[in-house]
């Protein structure tokens, strides 16, 4: 039992630390948040050669076999940066479904490997799909707000109700339309299907497998979720400090105040043992675990994730004191990434009263 | 104590609100529920024209003395005014720092000559004000000032260099009040002056600055060889620090109670919202909703109290941190009932745009106007009289 | 509109600050928390000479006229001194239920005000009450856990149940058997009525008329224990600041720590804000309020005097450091009262959300 | 990184359940789950039975090197020993201080006669030990040592004048390792040394100091011409603060993996009482409840993140400010959970007297061993290397 970083995860923590450094400094970061799209393309053609989005995959299948860790690894450092590239939407939250569906569709897996933009579009207003004489589906709907969306080569669509189900369709069948967003780090867009016919093997799962499968991903999507508020968190308080330490008032650097050093301490023990969750989490779910176990960690990476981002968040905003409420200054623009991610990943109450289902209403 | 309105309290109550649904209507109907500068729909000319519709029917200076053209309503009837017109949906009021932070200070430190040269501009709604405290380098450290001044004995004029940052509203007003050094070499808090200055000149460059909320209701003041008439200076030259602090007072002052009506109508917003998208139905944001609502309760109770005869002095000290960090807890609670949408813009939606800007403006409350580090330092030196924080260097 | 105290009630919450400081200083409260029935009865004298009983009746009934809030400026003097007498139990929670339910026994109160001791049981395990042939009552039951029992000279019993009913009965026609308790400065007994018969004038109120008159005397109740909750908060941050001026640590008093002395000014932000609810609550209380209205502002009384004492009791024990865990110094008597009350008059959850149920679940 | 256990691991995992279960029967039963001295049903004799009946069986020094007379166990066996130790219901270790703390820095700074001397007692559980570092006006900041030595050089002997605080079950131990100033006049953390110094002896009184728990853990110990050996100094003379802390640094070793086990404990007892009287129905109760079973789980992780090979560096300081605020919140919890109920003392009620134990000793968490402040210090100082803390005086 160890969960510390072996060499392989270490050389993939520092690798993309580097290359991010560099790939996405804060004026390429700004210049991605305000531009038109929020996309940075030379940056995703850097991810995508790197091999990172195929960092989970076994190393038989092409990948890089460092699993659920080695994509936390990288979230990390892309939440860091604010990276304007759809690593989360297709690399992590829309892989994860399609391997837990069981990827009846490998060309579909090997695209998100090499770029191919996948993303999940759910939570729909209203959805419907139904099978013509042909064969065919049609699909019909609105997603009013899919992170990624604008981005996306494929889509995989939900359509939610008694019996869910999950199509794959490539995005030019599909309307669209990009939304303003407070977080301009990673834009969101309203997706509509009208009278779309897709073939019989566009249709991924359903039922009760999809229903497992939506379980299985949503833990490994918020484990990966949590690693970005890390790296969200980390940013927050990194910034903080070399503020802390130039700043002068009464004479003195605010980084030598009691009470600002022990709110960045604070910020630390909060962050580190975040930290502590998500790898443990990751390590967890590399260990083919049951459904209640990964749940459990899944829960416990995303709420310790959550509250540590949000407190490191508004301490950097206070302790930047006025420029911190400026539009000039980053901490800004990592304070709405991190309630950007939490409303997406859901309210950590909403996971922790899973846990409490599962810990007190089971039967003894 | 007492919690009970009179007869004629009932009766003005009722006066503010008849005056405020006859006045806040056809082209005013615009500017309801706006907050003020850096909103994108919020029309200066016309929030200027409400000034004046609201100084003709002598709702300007209500808590002034008669003496000083004032209307000198006792503090009763000037809650009532500051609650009945936030309810009503009465806009930011420009005139804010005039009428509520500078003529008190004014009828308590200026000259005659300057009462009556300036009252009667910001007692008409024609005169707007802004307030030069803090500067880049300084901070919450508001004694370290740099920005100087020098008589220019020939002209007869003083002679303003520096920088004043977070001057609020400074882009709509026509003149400042500027904490200057006017003693040479001078330290701290000595040798400042409070200098009157016209912003309308060519030594004058007002900068917004641009905020998270996307909005510039804050600005950068430059001064290049700025000028202003010798003799206004407001207190003796040379004590500005003391007759700077007296204003400061002011801000604590009876418009609280105004501020805590805006706070109830976000909150209302807060609610709607939530019963609107099924949050209410949340057993953790009911906790988070209900405490809310019983702490802004207790705001108003912990104001009336520190304003009340014989005030609690311990409470007067509390009350800055207090509301501020309620209304940060405010902003994340509304984000937090928004979920998703709220990551949304959407120009259509005016109550969500509200609720967005609330989470986002509230960041600015536990930082301007003492910082919650300050005011723990303030309360735990001056409430409690703990050690005083050192301070390093000159 | 104003909330400052006013003459009469400046100069009886200085008096009963007088009176206490000397009638129950730190070895009086002591002796009587370690003796064996944890009342200290030279103090009630004292208490029920000077009318305190009778604060908040009319000066028309003999009383001292100052109603609600009266009762709170003394509970919070008392809290203060975690005064060994049933004050709590007997002048205020008694009687505001006697009161409530239209009093058809002034010999009752009349008792009340002049000391005898009346202390209402509830939460009963079984109770039950039948009539007899004779046209009395019979009553059998237990109450577990009453706080004020074994000092009781009559008791109000509750039966609760589909229509509740409440019975006065005298002291020595129930079994009364002491408890061990946490908190030694308030005991607690269990009562036990065996084929008790009283007379049908004994039954004081029932059904909805009664359940009407709980919730009116709950919330005064509330108020009033919230009143002492901020006395108990307020002697945890005037020990703390002695402790602190004295203590030296590195050099230095720990007094001059900003971490210290950010604490102290947030127990008192805490402190006052709770006492502004207080009294406004109480005020309120005075000026006659519908049943929404009281109930709102007891839970914004009760809310944040819990928040306040919690808060404070914890950070007296963390800044006494090591001797703020021993037993020979006071904050831990305060820490185990604050709790004590808490537990008492229920959790602030359980008010806050009565609150919300007013703000979410009625018509709009 | 890896979360899964070896076959061997397993095996040995099995191996203490059942010699647990053979082992914590028949007089040690009644042993279970005691904590330690200070508590009513806590019978020393029997607990250093069962030191004994433990290090027959070799679970003594299971991390010691071999060379020391240890074990040499690797980290993941002693992680599975402690785990499964206190899974059972092993009773808290009399032999802890000595084992854990004096043991491992003995090995690294003692000399091989030391060693040889002290070594074996431990390990047969037959010697207990003490750790006097606290002093009465010193508290957290160590460094103010204010006990002194001098060598009677005569007879070779320290002679120990002073007194030491906080020093828990000294009443059940036979030595003690006191830091003492040898060098007269010498400041702060200078001429110190660590002297080992026998507990049975006329110059010594301990008097157990009585806790809000109403038990007695900890002590005072007087040393009032108190002697030992010229040679019992543990590493240089005047250079002791260096072993000093160096010995605290086990404190944060592997046996807090033991601690969590019966952290779990105490949270399945909270669990069980909320779920016997309907606490377990509460919706923000239950918030509580699986929050802390989150964190506790989080602290496991940590704690192996510390442990590993090229643990991280930064999280090896934050794990005790974590740890014990955790349980300080799990002991609030407690108490909100048996509610009412939680006030009355019930003898015959194990389970609530428990939780009672675990609300008011979890005070202590916060306090021992560095406090919150002194943590966030550290860690703002060391973790972040932010300026250090001015000391005023010597």
């Amino acid at each position: 039992m160890d969960l510390a970083l072996d060499d392989d995860q270490q050389a993939i923590a520092q690798a993309a630390a580097d290359f991010l450094a560099e790939a996405c400094a804060a004026p390429a970061m700004r210049a991605a948040a305000d531009s038109a799209d929020g996309m940075d393309r030379a940056l995703w053609q850097g991810i995508v050669e790197q091999g990172w989005c195929a960092v989970a995959a076994p190393e038989a299948e092409g990948g890089l076999g460092l699993g659920e860790v080695g994509l936390a690894l990288l979230a990390e450092q892309l939440g860091r940066h604010l990276a304007g590239v759809p690593f989360f939407e297709s690399a992590i939250e829309a892989a994860a479904l399609l391997r837990a569906c069981g990827n009846p569709e490998p060309a579909l897996l090997a695209g998100v490997a090499s770029g191919a933009v996948l993303v999940l579009a759910a939570h729909a207003t209203h959805a419907d799909a139904s099978t013509t004489p042909a064969g065919d589906w049609r699909l019909d709907g609105t997603w009013p707000q899919v992170p990624g969306a604008a981005w996306a080569d494929n889509f995989l669509l939900l359509i939610e109700g008694e019996s869910p189900r999950l199509f794959w369709v490539p995005a030019p069948e599909l309307a669209v339309e990009p939304l303003a967003m407070i977080d301009t780090t990673r834009r969101s867009a309203s997706v509509h299907a009208h009278a779309v016919h897709v073939p019989a093997t566009a249709l991924l799962a359903e039922g009760a497998a999809l229903r497992t499968a939506l379980v299985h991903a949503r833990g490994l999507a918020a484990i990966a979720l949590a690693a970005e508020q890390v790296g969200v968190a980390q940013q927050c308080l990194d910034l903080t400090l070399a503020y802390a330490a130039q700043r002068m008032q009464f004479g003195r650097p605010i980084a030598s105040f009691q009470a600002v050093k022990h709110r960045c301490a604070q910020m630390l023990v909060a962050i580190e043992s975040a930290r502590s969750a998500v790898y443990g989490a990751a390590a967890v779910a590399d260990a083919a675990p049951e459904a209640t176990t990964l749940s459990f960690h899944a829960a416990e990476a995303w709420c310790a994730a959550c509250d540590a981002v949000r407190y490191a968040a508004q301490e950097a905003i206070q302790l930047h004191g006025g420029v911190g409420y400026t539009w000039e200054v980053d901490v800004q623009r990592y304070f709405k990434r991190a309630q950007a991610n939490r409303v997406r990943g859901g309210d950590p109450s909403t996971w922790r009263e899973r846990v409490a289902a599962q810990l007190l209403d089971a039967a003894p | 104590m007492n919690l009970t309105e009179t007869p004629e309290e009932r009766t003005f109550r009722a006066e503010v609100q008849a005056w405020m649904a006859a006045h806040l209507t056809g082209e005013f109907a615009a500017l309801r529920g706006c907050h003020g500068p850096g909103e994108e729909r919020f029309d200066a000319a016309l929030a200027k024209r409400w000034e004046q519709e609201l100084a003709t029917a002598g709702w300007v200076g209500i808590g002034w003395p008669q003496a000083a053209g004032g209307a000198g309503l006792p503090l009763g009837k000037q809650i009532i005014f500051h609650e009945e017109y936030v309810r009503a949906g009465g806009p930011g009021r420009l005139g804010h720092i005039g009428e509520q932070l500078f003529a008190p200070t004014l009828i308590d430190f200026g000259t005659p000559a300057q009462q009556a040269r300036f009252l009667p501009g910001i007692r008409a709604g024609r005169e707007y004000w802004a307030q030069g405290y803090s500067e880049p380098n300084a901070g919450s450290d508001l004694a370290n000032v740099r920005t100087r001044a020098r008589l220019d004995v020939e002209r007869g004029e003083w002679v303003i260099d520096g920088q004043k940052v977070w001057t609020s509203w400074a882009q709509e007003a026509d003149w400042i009040f500027v904490l200057a050094r006017t003693e040479e070499g001078s330290q701290r808090h000595h040798g400042l002056s409070l200098l009157l200055v016209p912003l309308h000149q060519p030594g004058v460059t007002v900068r917004p600055i641009r905020q998270m909320t996307g909005g510039a209701e804050f600005n950068e003041v430059f001064f290049d060889g700025a000028r202003t008439e010798g003799s206004l200076h407001l207190g003796p030259v040379g004590e500005g620090w003391k007759v700077a602090m007296a204003l400061l007072g002011y801000e604590r002052g009876v418009s609280t109670l105004g501020q805590q009506a805006q706070f109830r109508h976000e909150l209302d917003l807060v609610i709607a919202a939530a019963r609107a998208n099924g949050a209410a139905q949340d057993p953790v944001l009911r906790q988070r909703i209900a405490d809310a609502a019983l702490r802004l309760a207790t705001l108003r109770f912990h104001a009336l109290r520190v304003l009340g005869a014989g005030g609690a002095s311990h409470a007067a000290y509390t009350a800055k941190y207090a509301w501020s960090n309620w209304r940060r807890d405010l902003g994340q609670l509304a984000a937090d009932v928004l979920g998703r949408a709220g990551d949304v813009v959407r120009a259509d939606d005016a109550a969500r745009t509200r609720l967005q800007q609330v989470w986002l403006s509230s960041r600015a409350d536990t930082i301007y106007a003492g910082t919650n580090e300050i005011q723990l330092n303030l309360i735990a030196e001056r409430a409690l009289g703990m050690p005083r924080e050192e301070r390093k260097g000159p």
